[in-house]
């Protein structure tokens, strides 16, 4: 009795000593993103990476990182902007939602960022823009999903296409250039799968090609032989697979052991890695995708930043020189909005950039507009095999 | 299809099959859930694939990774469980979990997230029975799964050791009787389970890849086999495996693949209410 | 009986500690920090939950996490779905996750202690993945984003409306409140003290009366229903609910809480939810090492302080307390004494 | 329960019980009675099915065969929070106490039936609940100066001595307010000094009109205290009686005197 009546004592000092800890994280952390608010005046700016870092997309972070850390590193070398030196915060979203919330809420709010690069999936970054939208900061997003571009937030803007930009382009291609009209999806239960497996159900109407069937898969999954064993029953003349790279050259390696035969395609770059074919093999040879960069382009742009890649001994990937765009463009918005955020949107709203994924312009919606190539996986390399119209 | 799912199953119960032998050997001697085992198949996976990347043959590189998991599991034992006998069964199963969250991330941090492929000598290859096309590693891995359970078997009935950890799951302290020690029955307990969850990985490496989280889902199927078969029950652990890999493949093959995980959820929530000593557990008693 | 002037103190001290941190959102400018004491109280009314089961109890569940989730999901669907505001929706959660609750209390609790661990973690796994894959209500992978703030609260001539963090606060405050009380209220009752008893031993309290399965179902359930009210919470403070949050590493990390705060201790509850909380946030400067860290210091604290923090300054009190704790049985004797 | 009037003599009958475990007999087709305010006894050698009937008879386990009337309810299988509540309340055999519990606390669990287990009242503090939380309180402190443990209130149950670990159990047993209490060899491992003073605090339990049936081994113990001797050997009835004509029953000595003397 007597020890159950202490128990306030105990509260009372621990609640105290909460406290305490509490302010004095609040201090030190006060003073790390007091430099960083000081930095307005000083001489660095904070730019924020909000990504998968951990998890089954943690590779996807990985590579946005480094074509951040090289744009970064680039700038610096230059000059930085205005005089200043930029400095990225590493925030690992690990693919939800609630985590994308935390980091963007501590970037922000604790490091004062100025702009933010990410998230790779959507609806992490669709929760994390309610948080970067009110405090008016730059958002520069690779997400997938058509939500993105119906939130109203005027800061939020899109550095890759749309899944209503590739899906359209690839399907159109598969129809008309091989002839396909039996398509069977299999596509990650995610935002992402979904959202491709909807704009192609959409398009598939007007090009007379027929879902024979859809099969999902959670995220995570390694196992698709059930998937598979009922797709081959079907017959269709080619599958079409949504999900990360290494499920998709999973995918083909068990197609291929369960011996079915079929033409593969999936919507967008995100295939644009060589671990694609590390992973697959041969079985992911012929595999065809849209793709809005060709990392064998021979622009100058692209150059460049094979040359800087290699220099840091990064390998370019197709993430990595997207990233690597949206870290130009935002530092360039930033450049000439001196400080002002608003007038930082307003010169990332008109930008008109060469990058190494193509001229950069933003519409209304902060979305860009440019037509994708189709790519196919040729001997263990990818080739452009339609160009962008 | 049915012969496709029926193959499919077999394949993924073996892998089963040795997670849960892992799981009912630790439960036998100590009566908790190592929920780290997951991060033995792993860690075997990961040291076999970075044996083959220095140009190991690739049946040393297997054979190291085997060993490098036995290891793990001993020292997880050493460095951890055996400091907590005396601890209540709950901070064990917190610790396995810390040890299992250390693990991943320690292994993401080596080796990196992106999921690796582990070579294997037959991926290539397929059988041709009537109009089928078996995988040789699928061949592979039902084989090398077989003998396993059969050296296993011979080890626990044949040798003084193996009698020791049969009767440590009676009483551990009867292994005193029979002139050995307690701590080493753990320690070849643990060494043995996390061997076989290492080869577990190793076989399933070439196939669904080498990744730092890939011991989760192997971890908690495996453990549902053990449930399955009876806590405790070696032969049953086997059985339960094979079952639940066939099982699942039909579900997810005829019902939903996007449920597939939780058909093995409400078989072990439906065998723990029906039946919680598990499918075998007269065997226990009989062989007692 | 033993109320003495010095308890007197000691509650008016903890009144006004209580009303003194409603003060706090004014000490406080950083709109991140304040982000992250909400969290704590919402995981510290979790925690307060999980350790009625666990802590005052004895039985294990690594599945709160789902009714976490559960409590989240139903707000989020009523809200959305339906249009409901928070005062509204969070009845809708308390009540499904008491239903839920108690059919998983009332199925698992038959089984032993090892068994009751895996049922717990098998059912939440399910739910997960009935979160997962039940798109057309639960929004699938996507979960459901746009979830409402609470209504404007108007108080005679004042308004407090939810738009920033601090506005939150005093509210999560005051749930965390209640969660105390109630825990307070519960244990210091015969049904409170029923359930000490079976967690130190189901047999000897059987046999005292005490009807062992219908307690812990209860309070199984109560358990249950703190989880699905900071659920709710969440769900309207975060605005969004996806099924991620709501794996296994939610009910593991919850349980971690109690454990390395001490259980069976409000107190302790609350200090493993801060200390959670504030570590997972001080460790986001190292993303790699982040979870590494963190691992490593589970395996730590469970193997040097079995018995959470509460257990160590239990111990360190009772080093120093040693003289006072002679003085004060003396008094005690005196006032035996006296009754007489 | 105003079924007890018209059975002034027999409060406990166990009818033809039989409880086995695998192929082994622990109790084979036993009967007796205890008779109200008996103090009545059990013995017989180790594994002759004494805690094999106390489980029976609490409710621990059920039996094969055979029933068990209280007051005349058949209490047959009931579980034993039930039995509990018909006003049965027992000790262990080796004794077991709440690990984490002082004195007091663990005797306020005793008092379960009385402030019972309702939620709202608890939540609400009620009057009503107040009022039986005192009632709980005051009746502790009645029964732990009764056992001679008030002083030690806030100790810790399990750092106490053996023989005082014992008087909390049996306080604890008394604060259910039974009508029948069940000792499960109170006085085993006591120096003689402990055991005589338990003796004592027996015949005053059965003065407040509390029936008393124990299990035991301390002949000397049985003699003295007991008004009512059963026999049992492999788990059935040897003989019953007085202890005068136990004392000197030739089965007894054989089956179980002369053991006993051996060993002492």
């Amino acid at each position: 009795m007597r020890l159950s009546k202490k128990l306030p004592i105990k509260k009372i000092s621990l609640f105290i000593i909460l406290a305490v800890l509490l302010v004095g994280c609040s201090a030190t952390k006060s003073t790390s993103g007091g430099g960083s608010s000081s930095s307005k005046e000083g001489r660095t700016i904070n730019i924020g990476l909000q990504a998968p870092m951990t998890g089954d997309n943690a590779q996807y972070g990985q590579d946005m990182r480094n074509g951040v850390e090289l744009a970064i590193k680039k700038i610096n070398s230059e000059g930085g902007i205005n005089g200043k030196q930029l400095k990225l915060m590493v925030g690992d979203d690990k693919a939800t939602p609630s985590e994308a919330v935390a980091v963007v809420n501590k970037m922000i709010m604790n490091d004062g960022v100025k702009g933010i690069i990410g998230g790779y999936n959507s609806s992490p970054t669709l929760a994390a823009q309610d948080v970067s939208g009110p405090a008016k900061v730059l958002h520069l997003n690779m997400g997938a999903s058509p939500d993105l571009s119906k939130t109203g937030n005027k800061y939020l803007f899109r550095v890759i296409l749309t899944g209503s930009v590739y899906v359209p382009a690839v399907l159109k291609y598969m129809a008309e250039e091989k002839k396909v009209k039996k398509i069977a999806a299999l596509f990650e239960n995610t935002d992402y799968g979904i959202t491709m497996y909807d704009a192609a159900k959409e398009s598939a109407k007007d090009l007379g090609v027929e879902f024979v069937t859809t099969e999902k898969y959670n995220p995570g999954d390694k196992n698709f032989s059930a998937q598979l064993s009922k797709i081959k029953t079907l017959n269709p003349d080619a599958i079409m697979v949504v999900g990360l790279y290494n499920e998709v050259a999973l995918i083909e390696q068990q197609a291929k052991q369960a011996g079915l035969k079929v033409q593969f395609f999936s919507p967008d770059d995100s295939m644009y890695s060589q671990q694609l074919i590390t992973l697959g093999g041969d079985a992911v040879e012929n595999h065809i995708f849209a793709s809005m960069i060709d990392l064998n382009a021979g622009t100058e742009e692209m150059k460049e930043f094979k040359k800087i890649a290699e220099e840091n001994k990064i390998p370019a990937q197709a993430n990595t020189a997207i990233a690597y765009d949206a870290a130009m463009v935002l530092a360039k918005a930033l450049e000439e909005g001196k400080g002002d955020p608003e007038k930082s949107r307003e010169s990332l709203a008109n930008i008109d950039y060469k990058g190494i994924t193509g001229p950069i312009r933003f519409d209304e919606n902060g979305d860009r507009s440019n037509s994708p190539m189709i790519m196919q996986v040729q001997k263990g390399a990818f080739v452009v095999i339609k160009e962008s119209e | 299809m049915f012969f496709d799912q029926l193959i499919n199953g077999i394949v993924l119960g073996s892998i089963y099959a040795l997670m849960a032998i892992g799981y009912t050997m630790v439960w036998n001697v100590l009566r908790f859930i190592n929920f780290a085992h997951g991060e033995v198949y792993m860690g075997g996976a990961f040291v076999s694939l970075y044996l083959l990347l220095l140009d190991t043959p690739i049946w040393l590189a297997y054979l190291g990774g085997v060993l490098a998991g036995a290891l793990l599991g001993y020292l997880m034992e050493k460095a951890v469980y055996m400091r907590m006998r005396n601890a209540p069964k709950l901070n064990l199963l917190i610790a396995a979990i810390g040890i299992s969250i250390f693990l991943q991330n320690l292994a993401q941090y080596i080796w990196g997230a992106t999921p690796e492929r582990l070579t294997s000598p037959f991926l290539y290859k397929n059988i041709q029975i009537g109009d089928m096309m078996i995988n040789q590693h699928y061949i592979f891995i039902i084989i090398l799964t077989i003998l396993v359970m059969m050296v296993l078997e011979l080890f626990m009935n044949r040798t003084i050791m193996g009698k020791a950890v049969q009767a440590a799951s009676q009483n551990i302290s009867a292994t005193q009787l029979m002139g050995i020690n307690a701590n080493k029955v753990i320690s070849v307990t643990f060494a043995i389970g996390s061997a076989v969850g290492a080869l577990a990985g190793i076989l399933v490496g070439p196939v669904f890849l080498v990744y730092p989280t890939m011991g989760i889902f192997a971890g908690l199927k495996g453990f549902t086999a053990s449930v399955m078969g009876g806590m405790g029950n070696i032969p049953g652990a086997m059985v339960a495996g094979l079952l639940l890999g066939i099982i699942e493949s039909f579900a997810a093959g005829f019902i939903s693949s996007g449920y597939r995980d939780a058909v093995a959820m409400v078989i072990l929530l439906f065998i723990l209410l029906v039946r919680p000593q598990g499918i075998f557990g007269k065997i226990i008693q009989q062989k007692v | 009986m033993e109320q003495t002037k010095k308890s007197y103190f000691q509650k008016i001290i903890l009144i006004i500690v209580g009303i003194a941190l409603f003060l706090l959102p004014f000490a406080i400018t950083n709109p991140y920090i304040m982000y992250i004491i909400n969290l704590i109280l919402i995981y510290a009314l979790l925690a307060l939950g999980l350790d009625l089961i666990v802590g005052y109890t004895g039985q294990v569940s690594v599945g709160h996490g789902a009714f976490f989730g559960i409590g989240a999901y139903t707000a989020a669907i009523v809200a959305k779905k339906v249009g409901l505001s928070f005062w509204l929706t969070l009845p809708f959660s308390i009540v499904i996750t008491a239903a839920i609750g108690f059919i998983i209390g009332f199925i698992g609790l038959k089984l032993i202690e090892e068994y009751l661990v895996m049922a717990t973690l098998a059912f939440g796994t399910i739910i997960w993945l009935v979160f997962l894959n039940w798109t057309d209500l639960t929004g699938g992978p996507m979960g459901i984003a746009g979830i409402p703030a609470p209504p404007t609260i108007k108080l005679g001539g004042f308004e407090f409306p939810f738009l920033q963090y601090h506005d939150y606060y005093p509210l999560l405050l005051i749930f965390v409140y209640l969660g105390i009380l109630i825990t307070r209220l519960l244990i210091r009752s015969g049904f409170g003290r029923a359930c000490t008893a079976i967690r130190d031993d189901e047999l000897a309290a059987q046999a005292m009366g005490i009807p062992v399965f219908k307690t812990k179902v209860t309070m199984f359930t109560i358990s249950a229903t703190f989880c699905g009210a900071a659920g709710a919470l969440y769900a309207h403070f975060l605005h969004v609910v996806s099924p991620e949050t709501f794996t296994f590493s939610m009910s593991v990390t919850i349980l971690t809480m109690v454990m390395i705060g001490g259980q069976g201790s409000i107190a302790g509850a609350i200090i493993g939810a801060s200390i959670l909380t504030i570590s997972s946030e001080a460790l986001r400067e190292t993303p790699e090492l982040r979870m590494l860290i963190y691992g490593f210091l589970i395996v730590i604290m469970i193997m040097f302080f079995p018995k959470g923090i509460m257990g160590l300054i239990q111990i360190i009190k009772r080093r120093f307390l040693q003289k006072n704790i002679l003085i004060e049985k003396s008094s005690v004797e005196k006032e035996g004494l006296g009754y007489e | 329960m105003s079924s007890e009037k018209g059975y002034d003599t027999a409060i406990l009958t166990v009818e033809r019980l039989s409880k086995a475990f695998g192929g082994v007999k622990a109790v084979n087709d036993l009967s007796f009675s205890v008779t109200q305010n008996a103090i009545h006894a059990i013995i017989g050698p180790n594994g002759a099915g004494k805690s094999t009937l106390f489980n029976l008879i609490t409710g621990v386990i059920a039996p094969n065969e055979g029933k068990i009337k209280l007051f005349n309810h058949d209490i047959t299988s009931l579980r034993p929070d039930k039995i509990a509540q018909y006003g049965v309340s027992r000790t262990f055999q080796n004794i077991r106490l709440f690990p984490d519990m002082t004195v007091f606390e663990t005797v306020l669990i005793g008092t379960y039936l009385l402030t019972g287990g309702k939620l709202l009242p608890a939540l609400f503090r009620s009057n009503e609940f107040r009022k039986r939380e005192r009632q709980a309180k005051d009746r502790i402190k009645e029964i732990l100066q009764f056992v001679g443990l008030w002083d030690m209130r806030n100790e810790y149950a399990a750092k106490l001595s053996y023989g005082n670990q014992r008087r909390v159990e049996i306080a604890r047993a008394l604060a259910t307010n039974p009508r029948l209490l069940l000792l499960d060899e109170p006085t085993a491992g006591m120096n003689q000094k402990e055991t005589k003073e338990l003796m004592q605090l027996f015949s005053q339990v059965n003065q407040q009109g509390i029936t008393i049936l124990i299990i035991a081994h301390d002949m000397h113990l049985v003699n003295t205290l007991s008004n009512q001797i059963t026999v049992i050997n492999f788990g059935e009835k040897l003989v019953e009686g007085p202890p005068e004509v136990i004392q000197n029953h030739p089965a007894v000595v054989e089956a179980y005197m002369g053991r006993a003397e051996a060993n002492a």
